[in-house]
């Protein structure tokens, strides 16, 4: 069993090694082949460990250790090892399973692009370093994928590296990412200097350590510290409210790819590091209240950008934010399990959601302006069908996955922490009313296509349709994993070797039935609105739609308090501290030099009569400080 | 009653700081080197005036080494100033500074 | 030793040529004719050697008066002659400040010099046997038998001052001779 | 066999006499041959053969000036056979892959040989005043690499650099005399166990401890005193540059590592926190610098300031942990920075600037180019699998728990690196392809297997950095059991 | 007198007969063929002069009535000179053809001058030093003005003579207080003058120190003393009597300059350094060893600032000689107070020699790069050199990086021996000012290297007629070069043994 563990990362990495190396002599179809054959190895192995993993007594499965890093002579040696476990199994196979079929939909999306197997080895890559992220068994490993996705995004952003805007938002996703991944950083030193090893797993892990908390004690102190540091690592993976700017501008990356990474499965690291660290979070009421707090306000930040964006593609982006601000709330209330729960509900209603729009797009000839789209419901049928079902399942209308999964996180907000279950229950307002939105703008009312792209529009290929309605149907059943009011806890008993599932609430029922009503209402409001709109109407924007439009100004935000002052900073190190400074250093010295030069060249004047007369001073001097010296001293 | 050996010391002092004097204050290089010669005179004084004192030849000997070198100097010295000044108009050292810095 | 000691016989000779002497030293400096200066050199040179008789130095007051009044003021005053430096020439010596300085200096340094002789010995007077016997010491014979003397240290220089005057000649002659080549004219 | 350094030394000196004689074609193979052999050798140089002595092997002694006190004795640990290793390497790849200048091939092929050898001998010494007769008589190739072949101002650039540096070096002359007077020695072990046994005065290891680590310092170029570096390295020849910022500045971290600390007695260990939070500064103020410069030359200039700061914080930190990755990533700088030196050459070569402006498109034109600058960026990021990481990871966590306010402020210095390679390599590969074709930058079959065996140096240390950090960790340095956290 | 006493001196007397013995058979020959004939022979009598003097071997001993010292200090030193001489000789035969000056002359004012510089070395008695002293300079005086076509020479000779002069008056005066102080404090204590000896001779000197008590710190005696040591600094050119340096060594020739700079130095430090041993034991040394190493610093400050910014060569090599002089004098000082005399005057020897080997090798440079005769004085004309003539800029090189101090160079190895003494005994201020001035003197020569390697020029390729002084300055950097590598092998043979015993001070000698 541990071989076929090694298999799961490994398989990806071969696909990416040969796509990367020899992969444009293949041609498209051999190449993405084989990019899709890894993905889809990757995902039986996956099926098998999670077998393996159930059958296991003690619910995990373990690699051998392969020696990485070993300093003799120090307890210090991290090894390549992994462990998997319900937590870990789970993403693994959303990971492994969304990511076969974004593999499928991207072979005939990005059909004709001229660097079509450098994206697909980039894609493989980047699945080998979310298993390796996902299933590491010590925190450095954890880190390589950590740091690894964040280089994946990085090139897949960037892919169509001619457009300047497409570098610059790469360089700033992978920025951004840095800032949390050195956070991460010093909470792995944190937690070395409190726990003396960086394994999580096995006698002497730390979580294990964690887990006989009797035997182990950190005052709260060092525990916050190291909670936050997490958190913050999480918030630079996650897009959370200081660090979500770099999101949005990553849908300059192809569609697929903002569908695999930027829904589905690199965000959704962050909950999975918190979900993993849960016990060291449950220690620090004031950690669990920042996560909570900050997973609040970006939901809501995030919910109201998406109200305002004409670009079909920002406004998924801002609702995934959103989401995972949502999923945040959930851990800061305690409810590990519904948080990933709704990561697992999350990754395929957006992943559809976003590869629908990718088919939009597609067919409009890459046109993603939504005031240039309508009536598109009778053109691509199909796609317009799975899109609906994604709309209803993300706005939370029952009986689709949202609901079920958002409703959990609102009761445990409910529970636990009443202001922020407010700002949770306005989020999901929102959401209801910018997806529904979108649903319209795009699909229904007048069409506002211009016709020459109207009369030849590109049918999506069934490659593109087959993982669609794959994802449709997910978003449509996975919602009774888990629904507890149901009496369905299939999800909850499976993670419950990991995380203790929650105890029942009362009042599960009042926070259901008020979900439901906001979600109908704000879906009917949105319908309303948008069911007869023309670009005309739009024209008299409020300032607060434009004030949310441009993300409540954040941008110019961090331009004004972080990068301008970082910039002067840099140019005033870089000119007086380095020309004037060290290297004045540097011309002090020389001109001292000159000037006692020039006096000694002035004292030489080159008439006799002078330096005679120089001689004889001299002479007096000496004699009479010799003199004076000699007999008074006398020693 | 004879003349205590301070009173030498003194006046060969004396002699010898005017001989300084006439060195560092004349442009003249002639008149410069006839100080000079003027302070080896002084010195010369100074070193009778010890030998005597002192009953020891050694004093008049170097007396004589030092006419020897006075009158070596005094040749090649003149022989030095005549080859510069000789077709120089004003006879003044302070003309010599093409060498300086 | 007080003054009238200085006055009687011996102290007599000893002031009249020490005041010649100064006096003569002082005009060398002041005067700005060079021909005058030269002369009151000599003057300088005659009193210098009275005091080397009453030092019984007889020898070399004769020397003195041959060989450095003679012979070198003779060149000396054949050299103002030939650079025509006869009449006063017009740039006097007195050059501003620095010539202040330079006075101001010979005489600190004399008085510092002789301030230095006087503290520190005391009144040296003529050993007794000195004064009556009238050694020959400074008398030539006297000279001869301690400058030629095998076993007595002058030997050595007196025969490497031969050597000196040598190079002094060689000196003269390439330096102010005539000119060997004409290509030679002034660079 | 004992002469193993002397062989390895005296090769490329050699080389370098047989190449200034013989014809400029045949001058640079024959370098290669011997600079190549050397490399080879000072592999073999790792294992522990010949005489050991306390600790170093390849023990090797031949009087010099006994009276004096100066002795030819060399010796290798872990960390010296490394570095030596890496100067040899870098020679190799300086001679192999950037043409000698048209008008003065053998003086440049010289210089390098010679500066490489000296090096060598200044790491492989184990008497201190060889060291440092090694240590200042290798300025004058670089001087005299700067100098005629150098760039822009290369005048005044190499006058600073050799008069900053010697003025540092002076300081140590003093101390290494201050030394010699007290102990009557010069052999480095013998003074290590003198010192170790407090025979000698305090006062005086004081001051050993002051001026060596300024001289160390200045030629690692710690932040007060890193004034010479930017125009230096701006206007060496690529070649020389290797060495220099590759092999050269490690001179000076591995005088803190092997004299110092060692010789500096207690007050060396008081030193050590200032040492800390000046290698902190470095990295963030190297980052700074970096991110406001426009020719690339100059952003890995800066950089280096950056990373010479993590590997002081190593070395010093006085963590066995810490010192291996101090040691390893001295390796590791060698080996990214003068790969991403080398691509900065092919750059400048062929399209004719360095200015960050007047390029772009690069990645069209020569993708496999443009794809080894990518991962050479990363390494220097200090990405995980690539060897910048292992080293950096190694040193902040071996540093954390007894400087936890300087190392976090070190770490806040990889987001630095992050933004000014990435910057300057948006700026400088990416883009449309601007220029015509003569500027594509086609690689030779020489240069294209040197870069690529740069690259699997990169991947392979960063994947299996376990068999260099185990030689890497013998530096002499036994702290006993390492990184007890004293009681929180 | 008898043979061994004129086989003491018989170096000295050789290079004088030497002498004559040139002027008689260039005045007896035809002009033209002289040229080779006159040098053969020149250097025919140095060598005579140096088996002479080296046959003496290192025993200590005194002769013509301990007038003149025999040990290994004076051989070496003796040695040294006539090796300069004949080196002068060889390298200045191309200026005496282009400019048709006198060829006998020349060679026997060289052989003389260094005759006299010889007898200073080994005299023990002031008077002796003082013949030996003023042969040197009446030579130098000719000499430095030898030129007399050029101004620059000529001034250069005519500021020599006026300070030398005046020098030499002080010098007289200062023997002749020593001479008076002696005597009347011997007198005065009733010490017997021991057979043989004057009051002027050094070892009745240090008698007098040593037994009359009080007699170190009488005023007569150290106004003498002072005289006499500002005297001789004047002739090794340490500041503040430093003036002379830079602007005769320009004006003079280059051959020329190398030969009285390095000459006049050594002849003059071997006196200073036996007339300080006998005072370091005195209570007077305090207060002129302070005076002195102020002096010391104060001409290596002023020697390094000065040559900071030059624009001609030729004064940067006086600045640099000033600088010199004040390390060889720390260097001398520091190493009396040690207890171990005999490897301090080792050392400061050994930095005589090789200051002396650079010092010619770099003049003989500045005569190579000349044309017929002109010598290559304005730094600006070294621009670019490396590419022009690559042979003298790496031999200029090596001079300047020996001058700095840098490693693999004998200037290391002096530089090494001067801060060893300097620290041992103590001086460590002193010590880092040294260290401040080697720096900026570092900053001086560098530039004249950037100057020939860094700087590229459109000057034409310079076709260097001087073989002779190419030949000199080329083997005078291998010297150093070998000299900086393996010093012992490469020295003097007799330098080892011979400089072991203590200059001739105070007891042993009787």
């Amino acid at each position: 069993m541990s071989t076929i563990l090694w298999l799961v990362p490994l398989i990806p990495l071969i696909g990416a090694i040969i796509n990367g190396t020899i992969g444009s002599k293949l041609g498209e179809r051999l190449s993405s082949g084989i990019a899709i054959l890894s993905v889809i190895g990757a995902f039986i192995a996956a099926i098998a460990v999670v077998g393996g993993v159930s059958s296991s007594p003690g619910h995990f499965v373990e690699s051998n250790a392969v020696a990485w890093m070993s300093v003799p002579g120090t307890p210090l040696s991290i090894p390549f090892s992994f462990h998997v476990d319900p937590l870990n199994g789970g993403m693994l196979l959303v990971i492994t399973g969304v990511g076969a079929l974004i593999h499928i939909y991207s072979a005939s999306y990005m059909h004709g692009d001229k660097g079509y197997s450098r994206y697909f080895a980039y894609l493989n890559l980047f699945v080998f370093f979310m298993a390796v992220l996902v299933m590491a068994g010590n925190l450095p490993l954890l880190f390589v994928g950590w740091e690894g996705v964040g280089l994946a995004s990085y090139l897949l952003i960037g892919f169509w590296q001619e457009k300047w805007s497409a570098t610059q938002a790469a360089k700033k996703a992978f920025i951004v990412n840095r800032i949390g991944d050195v956070a991460l950083l010093i909470a792995m030193f944190m937690l070395y200097r409190e726990f003396k090893t960086l394994n999580l797993y096995g006698d002497s892990g730390i979580l294990t350590q964690l887990t006989a908390s009797s035997t182990f004690h950190v005052e709260t102190g060092v525990a916050t510290a190291i909670a936050l540091l997490l958190f913050g690592g999480a918030a630079g993976k996650s897009a959370q409210l200081p660090l979500f700017v770099w999101l949005p501008d990553a849908m300059e990356g192809p569609t697929p790819v903002s569908a695999l990474i930027h829904a589905a499965t690199m965000v959704t690291a962050g909950i999975y590091l918190v979900c993993r660290f849960h016990l060291l979070f449950e220690m620090s009421p004031l950690a669990m209240q920042v996560v909570a707090w900050t997973g609040g306000l970006t939901a809501l930040v995030a919910a109201c950008a998406g109200v305002a964006q004409w670009d079909i593609k920002k406004v998924l982006a801002y609702s995934t934010v959103s989401q995972l601000g949502l999923m945040f709330v959930a851990c800061g209330c305690g409810a590990f399990t519904a948080a990933m729960f709704h990561v697992t509900t999350h990754a395929f209603f957006k992943a559809l959601l976003f590869l629908g729009a990718g088919a939009v797009i597609h067919a409009l000839h890459g046109e993603q302006d939504m005031r240039k789209m309508g009536g598109l419901a009778s053109k691509i049928k199909s796609t317009h069908l799975l899109v609906l079902i994604g709309t209803i399942a993300i706005a939370g209308i029952p009986p689709l996955a949202g609901f079920w999964s958002k409703d959990e996180i609102l009761l445990a907000a409910f529970d636990h922490n009443r202001p922020v279950y407010g700002l949770a229950a306005a989020t999901s307002a929102l959401t209801a009313f910018y997806m529904w939105r979108m649903y319209m703008l795009t699909f229904q009312g007048s069409s506002r296509v211009d016709e020459h792209t109207a009369h030849h529009l590109h049918h999506p290929d069934t490659r593109i349709v087959l993982p669609l309605a794959i994802l449709g149907i997910l978003s449509v059943i996975a919602g009774f994993m888990n629904a507890p009011a149901v009496g369905l806890h299939f999800y909850s008993d499976w993670l419950a070797p990991v995380i203790p599932s929650p105890e029942h609430s009362h009042n599960s029922g009042l926070v259901m039935g008020i979900s439901v009503v906001v979600a109908l209402v704000a879906s009917a409001m949105s319908v309303a609105k948008y069911k007869s709109f023309t670009v005309g109407t739009g024209a008299k924007s409020s300032p607060v739609f434009a004030f949310f439009a441009s993300a409540l100004r954040f941008d110019d935000l961090y331009a004004a308090i972080v990068v301008k002052p970082l910039t002067a900073a840099a140019a005033w190190s870089n000119l007086s501290v380095e020309r004037n400074g060290a290297r004045g250093l540097l011309r002090l010295g020389h001109s001292s030099v000159d000037f006692v030069g020039k006096s000694v060249r002035r004292w030489q004047s080159g008439i006799v009569g002078d330096y005679i007369l120089s001689m004889a001073i001299c002479l007096i001097v000496i004699v009479s400080v010799v003199l004076i010296a000699g007999t008074r001293g006398g020693n | 009653m004879s003349i205590p050996l301070n009173y030498y010391i003194v006046l060969s002092m004396i002699l010898f700081s005017l001989g300084i004097a006439g060195v560092t204050t004349r442009r003249n290089p002639i008149l410069i080197f006839m100080s000079i010669e003027l302070m080896l005179n002084a010195v010369n004084l100074s070193l009778i005036a010890f030998g005597r004192y002192l009953g020891d030849a050694g004093g008049q000997m170097l007396t004589i080494f030092v006419m020897a070198v006075a009158a070596a100097e005094v040749s090649v010295g003149l022989g030095i100033l005549i080859a510069i000044f000789r077709t120089k108009d004003n006879v003044d050292v302070d003309v010599l500074n093409g060498l300086k810095g | 030793m007080t003054l009238q000691a200085l006055l009687s016989g011996q102290g007599l000779m000893f002031l009249f040529f020490a005041v010649a002497a100064i006096a003569s030293g002082l005009l060398v400096v002041i005067l700005q004719n060079p021909l005058r200066a030269a002369l009151s050199l000599v003057i300088n040179l005659f009193s210098v050697a009275g005091l080397y008789l009453s030092l019984n130095a007889y020898f070399l007051a004769t020397v003195q008066v041959i060989v450095y009044a003679g012979a070198i003021m003779v060149l000396f005053l054949f050299v103002i002659m030939l650079l025509n430096m006869g009449q006063a020439n017009l740039n006097t010596s007195y050059r501003g400040v620095r010539t202040i300085i330079a006075f101001s200096s010979a005489i600190g340094f004399g008085g510092l010099m002789s301030a230095v002789a006087l503290k520190g010995q005391p009144d040296v007077m003529l050993p007794a046997d000195a004064m009556v016997t009238g050694s020959s010491a400074g008398s030539v014979e006297g000279i001869g038998k301690v400058l030629y003397n095998p076993n007595l240290p002058w030997l050595f220089a007196f025969e490497w001052t031969s050597f000196l005057l040598l190079v002094a000649v060689i000196g003269a002659v390439v330096l102010a001779g005539k000119r060997q080549q004409p290509s030679e004219d002034k660079a | 066999m004992n002469e193993l350094i002397l062989v390895i030394v005296a090769l490329p000196l050699i080389a370098a006499v047989i190449a200034s004689l013989v014809h400029e074609k045949s001058a640079k193979s024959i370098s290669i041959i011997g600079s190549a052999i050397a490399c080879l050798l000072s592999i073999l140089g790792i294992t522990t053969g010949g005489t050991i002595d306390r600790g170093f092997h390849h023990v090797f002694n031949a009087p010099w000036l006994p009276k004096l006190g100066l002795m030819f004795s060399f010796g290798l640990d872990g960390m010296s056979s490394l570095l030596v290793l890496l100067t040899t390497f870098l020679t190799v790849i300086a001679v192999i892959v950037i043409p000698a200048p048209k008008n003065a091939v053998r003086a440049y092929y010289l210089s390098i040989l010679v500066a490489g050898a000296l090096t060598n001998v200044a790491f492989a010494s184990l008497n201190i005043l060889l060291f440092y007769i090694a240590f200042e008589a290798a300025l004058i190739p670089v001087l005299i690499a700067i100098g005629m072949f150098g760039g822009g101002d290369r005048s005044k650039a190499a006058i600073q650099f050799f008069v900053f540096t010697v003025i540092g070096s002076l300081l140590l002359l003093s101390a290494i005399i201050g030394l010699r007077i007290a102990t009557g020695t010069f052999d480095y072990l013998t003074l290590k166990d003198l010192v170790a046994a407090g025979a000698v005065d305090p006062s005086l290891l004081r001051w050993f401890a002051i001026a060596s680590f300024i001289a160390f310092a200045t030629k690692a170029a710690v932040v007060p005193l890193h004034a010479w570096l930017g125009r230096a390295y701006i206007n060496t020849p690529t070649g020389m540059l290797l060495l220099l910022s590759g092999a050269m500045a490690k001179l000076g971290v591995y005088g803190l590592i092997r004299f110092t600390l060692p010789l500096g007695g207690d007050f060396a260990e008081s030193l050590v926190p200032l040492i800390v939070t000046l290698g902190a500064v470095s990295v963030v103020y190297g980052a700074f610098v970096a991110a406001a410069q426009t020719d690339i030359k100059a952003v890995i200039a800066f950089s280096s300031i950056s990373h010479m700061g993590y590997i002081v914080i190593g070395a010093v930190v006085g963590d066995d942990a810490a010192r291996s990755g101090s040691v390893l990533q001295m390796l590791n700088h060698g080996i990214t920075t003068g790969a991403l030196f080398i691509c900065c050459d092919f750059i400048s070569r062929y399209r004719g600037s360095r200015q960050v402006t007047a390029l772009g498109g690069i990645w069209s034109d020569s993708p496999l180019f443009s794809r080894l600058l990518l991962l050479f960026t990363f390494s220097s990021v200090a990405l995980p699998l690539t060897n910048g990481f292992v080293g950096e990871f190694l040193i902040l966590l071996g540093a954390f728990h007894k400087f936890p306010y300087q190392t976090a402020i070190a770490s806040a210095g990889a987001i630095g690196s992050a933004v000014y390679m990435l910057w300057m390599i948006q700026r400088s590969i990416y883009g449309g392809s601007k220029s015509d074709a003569s500027k594509v930058i086609s690689l030779g079959v020489s240069e294209r297997s040197v870069l690529l065996a740069l690259a699997l140096m990169i991947i392979g240390i960063g994947v299996a950095p376990s068999p260099l950090l185990a030689i890497a960790s013998d530096n002499g340095h036994k702290v006993g059991a390492a990184m007890q956290p004293e009681v929180k | 007198m008898n043979f061994g006493d004129i086989h003491a001196a018989g170096a000295p007397i050789l290079m004088a007969v030497g002498g004559c013995v040139v002027l008689l058979t260039d005045l007896a020959s035809k002009r033209s063929d002289t040229r080779k004939f006159g040098t053969f022979l020149a250097i025919l009598f140095c060598i005579a002069s140096m088996l002479c003097s080296y046959t003496l071997g290192g025993q200590l001993r005194t002769a013509f009535s301990n007038g003149i010292a025999v040990e290994g200090l004076v051989v070496t030193m003796q040695i040294l000179l006539a090796a300069i001489a004949a080196v002068t000789i060889v390298a200045s035969s191309e200026i005496l053809q282009s400019f048709h000056l006198p060829k006998g002359e020349y060679r026997a004012l060289i052989l003389l001058a260094s005759a006299g510089a010889m007898v200073l070395v080994q005299s023990l008695d002031l008077v002796n030093a003082f013949v030996g002293i003023e042969i040197m300079s009446v030579a130098f005086y000719v000499l430095a003005g030898y030129r007399r076509a050029q101004a620059a020479s000529e001034e250069a000779g005519a500021k020599y003579f006026l300070m030398g002069a005046f020098v030499s008056a002080i010098l007289l005066f200062g023997i002749a207080l020593i001479y008076g102080s002696v005597g009347l404090a011997m007198k005065a204590n009733g010490l017997e003058l021991p057979q043989g000896y004057s009051f002027t001779n050094i070892v009745t000197i240090s008698k007098a120190i040593h037994q009359v008590p009080g007699f170190g710190t009488s005023p007569l005696f150290l106004l003498g003393a002072v005289m006499l040591i500002g005297s001789l600094m004047f002739k090794a050119g340490v500041a503040p009597f430093h003036m002379v340096a830079p602007d005769v060594y320009q004006g003079a020739p280059a051959p020329i300059a190398g030969f009285l700079a390095t000459t006049s130095k050594v002849a003059a430090f071997t006196i200073l350094m036996r007339f300080f041993t006998i005072l370091a034991g005195a209570d007077t040394g305090a207060a002129i060893n302070v005076v002195v190493i102020g002096l010391a610093l104060l001409s290596i400050i002023v020697g390094n600032t000065g040559a900071a910014n030059q624009k001609s060569i030729k004064r940067l090599f006086g600045y640099s000689s000033v600088a010199h002089g004040g390390y060889i004098v720390l260097g001398l000082l520091a190493s009396l107070g040690t207890e171990s005399q005999a490897a301090a005057i080792t050392a400061v020897t050994f930095y005589i020699v090789a200051y002396a080997i650079t010092t010619i090798g770099s003049f003989a440079v500045v005569a190579w790069l000349g044309k017929d005769g002109e010598d290559a004085d304005a730094i600006s004309a070294y621009r670019g050199l490396g590419k022009r003539n690559l042979g003298a800029a790496i031999t200029l090189g090596i001079f300047l990086l020996s001058l700095s101090g840098i490693p693999l160079t004998v200037g290391f190895l002096t530089k090494l021996g001067v801060f060893m003494a300097l620290l041992s005994a103590g001086g460590t201020w002193v010590a880092v000012v040294a260290l401040i001035g080697s720096a900026i003197g570092l900053y001086a020569y560098l530039r004249v290297i950037s100057e020939m390697f860094f700087v590229d020029s459109t000057q034409q390729e310079t076709s260097s007629t001087d073989g002779a002084s190419k030949l000199v300055a080329v083997s005078a950097a291998t010297l150093v070069i070998v000299m900086g590598v393996f010093p012992s092998q490469a020295l003097l043979p007799s330098f080892e043994a011979s400089v072991t015993a203590p200059p001739v001070s105070g007891d042993e000698v009787k």
